[in-house]
């Protein structure tokens, strides 16, 4: 067959998000691949300008529904900096906590499209089903299943109480038990998964750290980064070791993952009973002034906001480089000379999120 | 066997295994969503799918690949009605072949690059699994010294224990052509697959529908071919337990598999096909089996 | 009730398309694919192929590069066919009402027949969206 | 292959997890999630805050008519609006807003 060029997008039920992947083939193998980005831009820096910068809090968190605390929280680390605003500590561990749920969720959603991208849907479904359990988590602490929209410049909206906390630490020990009996032998073992990611889509050690790629895709080839480390909110006190493996193949990005639920499990109980008394909420006065810099650990790697601002109700700039961003240049390592069926898994595999990349 | 009895059973087959096979990919779908942990659609869904897809509007990518279209339909029929009259069981093969060979330049007479790619997968996957269906017969005629259908009902002795080693390698076979895990490079059942439905995606309304109902007499077909391997005067409905058995174990492996690529599939196919299919000729001609 | 509308009722396959929402809405979306919701109990498949979907899931609100896509889907789609947008942004534009590069709801591009708000919208309304959008195919011919 | 296996099997024999929704098996919403919006028309003094605060500008005051004109469809259902109002006049349910063939709009006559 002579060189095709397949459209891989923007509509296509792999990829939930609207990109387009040119992908030109040689009989069914991936000669070159050209992205076509636009479609989800939404002018989102420009809107935060236009903004009260308070209600970024909200634009910002709706940049993107899956990791959608984290971004509210590295605004509000950022609009906190510049506002000079401390953070009780009840809040900063309470912001562990969602976090930390965000992540779970976040991973085992991406779990979940790679089995169903490998066309193995029970296990995309019994995966999903885990899933739920966090969500039921999510509704019952911050009141949507989805966007938590609980954090907010000067600390949190919502507590949780003693009686909270412990039916918490019940719902997460059964999410562990069925992750342990139903999801993880399979992950970990089934020929099939493994035929179709292990030594696919190779990324060294060299080549990541070159092209710069983040999160549990630079994690997976051995670089051992996570943003978690600088001990923001408070991943000081609450305290982990990054998860890192080194095959650097989808199957190694796959165990980052999988791996990270369990440490998400655990950070959230340690944050949930180390969590100290008192407020959780200060008043913020005064308006941002000068210039601030914020970097969280996504589900997907390192979010960096940018902040200018003047003294007045409203930011002067606000720049967003989200972990996607950076990890696009890998793909086109790992996509050439591969076959068009593994497509979608190498593409998956550094879960790509275009909502917020182009924002 | 009067030829009277034998064309009112084909028309009956013709009539009837539509049904059958619709309601067997209603009771797939049901009991896939069970193993899921969902309740799933009813069992009547592919006929309504079905029925519906027939109220909708009518568009052709080409007017070519209607005339594919409906040769696949037309010869895959013609196969069932062959096997219901009992002919040569080769025949019958053959005939299926160039159903489904069509069904594939039906999919290349279109330029979207994703029937292309999807029709081009479906011929892969025809080399697949075609020369193993046709090998696996070979044994059947060893045994009976007839290719003749009329001849295994007449032989009164069960073939199954004889030639189970083609009878795995017929359930290979049957896996590709239900289109399950690991099988499903060319369109897969759930749209979720990099072709979007490679094979089909530009059949549309009521061409859809035929092509559902043509694999719905396909998937018949190859269940009565399994069933073949038991056949005795009174024991018939033995052997439509083991088509359903067979049936079952597909499920079974759907949904505890990944689907494959296709060159993995060809090799795995070809290597397990004529090694069991050889080693099951070898034992017959050693006089073993 | 005739057998070709009965058949419409229980036989909607959907096609999604995210139209540049934040992704909240879309994995509520596959959410009600999912074991907890199973929206496939009412025949509903998530169908890759506008030629083979009858109904059309929008997510997001349009924007200036992704309304030209939207329409296409749209017209790629044969009768009879109906449109859920899902979410508040979708509807209005939400919270993103003043991004410079948003246009608005979905309805200034193509016509839609139930809105679904929320942010993002559970899956409990998304079903309970469909179940509004089959009255319109029910309804289709009459 | 065999790890998924003993999950289907038991899953096969055993009640699907699905909630029946919307005929049975219906699970309320936890206490606190964030749902419709309601205004109290008793205490309103039309001061107009809730309408600065809202993000997704869903809600209008107009002082001079004296009435509150609320977008369900525009509303992002964050709850700014109630935390902010000091008379208490907003209050959020815990069921969502229901899906609707039309955008429809809210008009609350304040009496005060
Ligand atoms: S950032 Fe987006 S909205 Fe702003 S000018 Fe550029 S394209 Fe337009
Ligand atoms: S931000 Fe832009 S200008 Fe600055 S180093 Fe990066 S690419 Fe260069
Ligand atoms: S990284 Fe992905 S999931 Fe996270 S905010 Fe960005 S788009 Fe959403
Ligand atoms: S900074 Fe680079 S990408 Fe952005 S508008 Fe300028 S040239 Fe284009
Ligand atoms: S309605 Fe809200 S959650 Fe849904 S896509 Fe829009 S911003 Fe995201
Ligand atoms: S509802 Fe509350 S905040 Fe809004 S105008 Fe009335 S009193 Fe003011
Ligand atoms: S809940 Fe939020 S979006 Fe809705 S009216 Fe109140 S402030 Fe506005």
């Amino acid at each position: 067959m002579a060189r095709t060029v397949i459209p891989f997008g923007p509509q296509h039920p792999v990829l939930p998000e609207p990109i387009q992947l040119k992908l030109e083939l040689e009989d069914e193998t991936v000669v070159g691949v050209m992205p076509i980005i636009g479609y989800i831009h939404r002018g989102i820096e420009k809107a935060a300008e236009l903004n009260d910068f308070r209600q970024n809090v909200f634009i910002c968190e709706r940049i993107c529904g899956i990791c959608s605390f984290i971004h509210a929280l590295t605004y509000c680390e950022g609009a906190e900096a510049m506002t000079s605003v401390e953070v009780p500590p009840r809040a900063r561990f309470l912001r562990v906590f969602w976090s930390e749920l965000s992540r779970t969720h976040s991973h085992l959603l991406w779990l979940g499209l790679l089995a169903d991208s490998m066309g193995f849907e029970s296990l995309f479904m019994q995966i999903w089903r885990a899933r739920e359990m966090i969500l039921d988590i999510s509704e019952m602490t911050a009141g949507h299943r989805i966007i938590q929209s609980t954090c907010i410049i000067g600390g949190v909206r919502r507590d949780i109480d003693k009686e909270m906390a412990k039916e918490v630490d019940k719902r997460l020990l059964a999410f562990k038990e069925m992750l342990d009996s139903t999801i993880a032998p399979v992950l970990l073992r089934d020929p099939t998964i493994k035929r179709r990611a292990v030594g696919k889509g190779m990324l060294s050690k060299e080549q990541a750290e070159l092209l710069g790629a983040v999160g549990p895709t630079s994690r997976g080839s051995g670089v051992a980064i996570d943003i978690r480390q600088t001990g923001y909110a408070a991943y000081k006190e609450v305290g982990f070791e990054p998860v890192v493996e080194t095959a650097g193949d989808s199957y190694a990005r796959t165990l980052v993952r999988a791996r990270e639920v369990y440490q998400c499990v655990e950070l959230m109980r340690k944050a949930l009973s180390m969590m100290p008394e008192g407020e959780i909420l200060v008043r913020v006065d005064g308006y941002p002034e000068g210039e601030a810099m914020s970097r969280t650990e996504q589900p997907r790697g390192e979010l960096i906001y940018y902040f200018r601002g003047n003294g007045t109700n409203n930011l002067e700039r606000l720049k967003i480089r989200t972990p996607t961003f950076a990890n696009i240049p890998t793909l086109l390592v790992m996509l050439p000379g591969c076959e068009m069926a593994d497509v979608p898994v190498i593409t998956l595999s550094i879960d790509p999120c275009i909502a917020c990349t182009e924002r | 066997m009067s030829t009277g009895w034998l064309i009112g059973s084909a028309v009956i087959a013709v009539i009837v295994a539509p049904l059958i096979g619709g309601l067997l990919r209603g009771i797939d779908r049901k009991l896939t969503a069970h193993m899921q942990g969902r309740i799933g659609p009813p069992i009547m869904q592919p006929f309504y799918d079905v029925i519906k897809l027939f109220g909708k509007e009518r568009c052709v990518a080409g007017k070519a690949q209607l005339v594919f279209g409906y040769a696949y339909l037309t010869l895959i029929v013609t196969a069932v009605v062959f096997f219901a009259l009992r002919q040569d069981l080769l025949v019958v093969l053959f005939i299926l072949f160039l159903g489904c060979i069509f069904l594939a330049i039906g999919a290349l007479s279109v330029k979207s690059p994703y029937s292309q790619l999807g029709g081009h997968r479906e011929l892969l996957q025809f080399l697949a699994y075609e020369p193993i269906l046709l090998l696996a017969v070979v044994p059947i005629a060893l045994k009976l010294q007839s290719f003749r259908i009329a001849t295994i009902f007449e032989s009164g002795q069960p073939l199954l224990p004889h030639l189970w080693l083609s009878f795995i390698a017929l359930l290979i076979v049957l896996a590709i052509v239900m289109r399950k895990s690991p099988f499903d490079i060319s369109s897969s059942e759930h749209a979720h697959q990099e072709l979007v439905r490679g094979l089909v995606t530009e059949y549309a309304g009521p061409y859809l529908a035929l092509i559902e109902i043509a694999h719905w007499y396909e998937m018949v077909l190859l269940l009565s071919i399994l069933g073949l391997f038991w056949v005795v005067g009174s024991l018939w409905w033995l052997s439509i337990i083991i088509a359903l058995g067979s049936w079952f174990i597909i499920l079974i492996v759907d949904n505890i598999s990944a689907r494959l690529t296709w060159s993995w599939m060809l090799r795995f196919t070809w290597v397990a096909g004529i090694s069991l299919i050889g080693s099951n000729i070898l034992f017959i001609n050693l006089g073993w089996m | 009730m005739g057998i070709l509308s009965t058949s419409r009722m229980k036989s909607p396959w959907l096609l999604h398309f995210d139209c540049g929402s934040c992704n909240g809405c879309d994995i509520e979306i596959l959410a009600a694919l999912t074991p907890l919701y199973d929206i496939e109990r009412f025949g509903i498949v998530n169908m890759g192929n506008p030629k083979h979907a009858d109904v059309l899931l929008v997510t997001g609100p349009a924007n200036h590069r992704n309304y030209r896509v939207l329409r296409n889907l749209y017209q790629q789609m044969r009768d009879p066919k109906g449109v859920i947008v899902v979410g508040t942004c979708g509807c209005t534009g939400g919270v993103f009402h003043n991004c410079p590069n948003v246009l608005g709801g979905i309805d200034k591009v193509i016509p839609v027949d139930v809105y679904v708000p929320g942010c993002a919208a559970r899956p409990e309304a998304i079903i309970d969206a469909v179940v509004l959008a089959l009255g319109k195919l029910k309804a289709y011919g009459k | 292959m065999p790890w998924m296996f003993p999950t289907i099997w038991k899953n096969l024999f055993s009640r699907p997890v699905t909630r029946r929704y919307p005929f049975k098996d219906i699970r309320e919403p936890f206490p606190g999630y964030r749902g419709k919006i309601y205004f109290d028309t008793n205490k309103c003094d039309l001061c107009g805050d809730c309408a600065r605060v809202c993000p997704a500008e869903a809600i209008e005051v107009d002082s001079e008519n004296k009435q509150i004109k609320y977008y369900p469809f525009r509303c992002i259902y964050c709850g700014t609006c109630v935390e902010t109002c000091l008379q208490g006049a907003i209050t959020q349910d815990e069921h969502y807003s229901p899906p609707n063939t039309e955008k429809i709009e809210e008009l609350y006559k304040i009496e005060a």
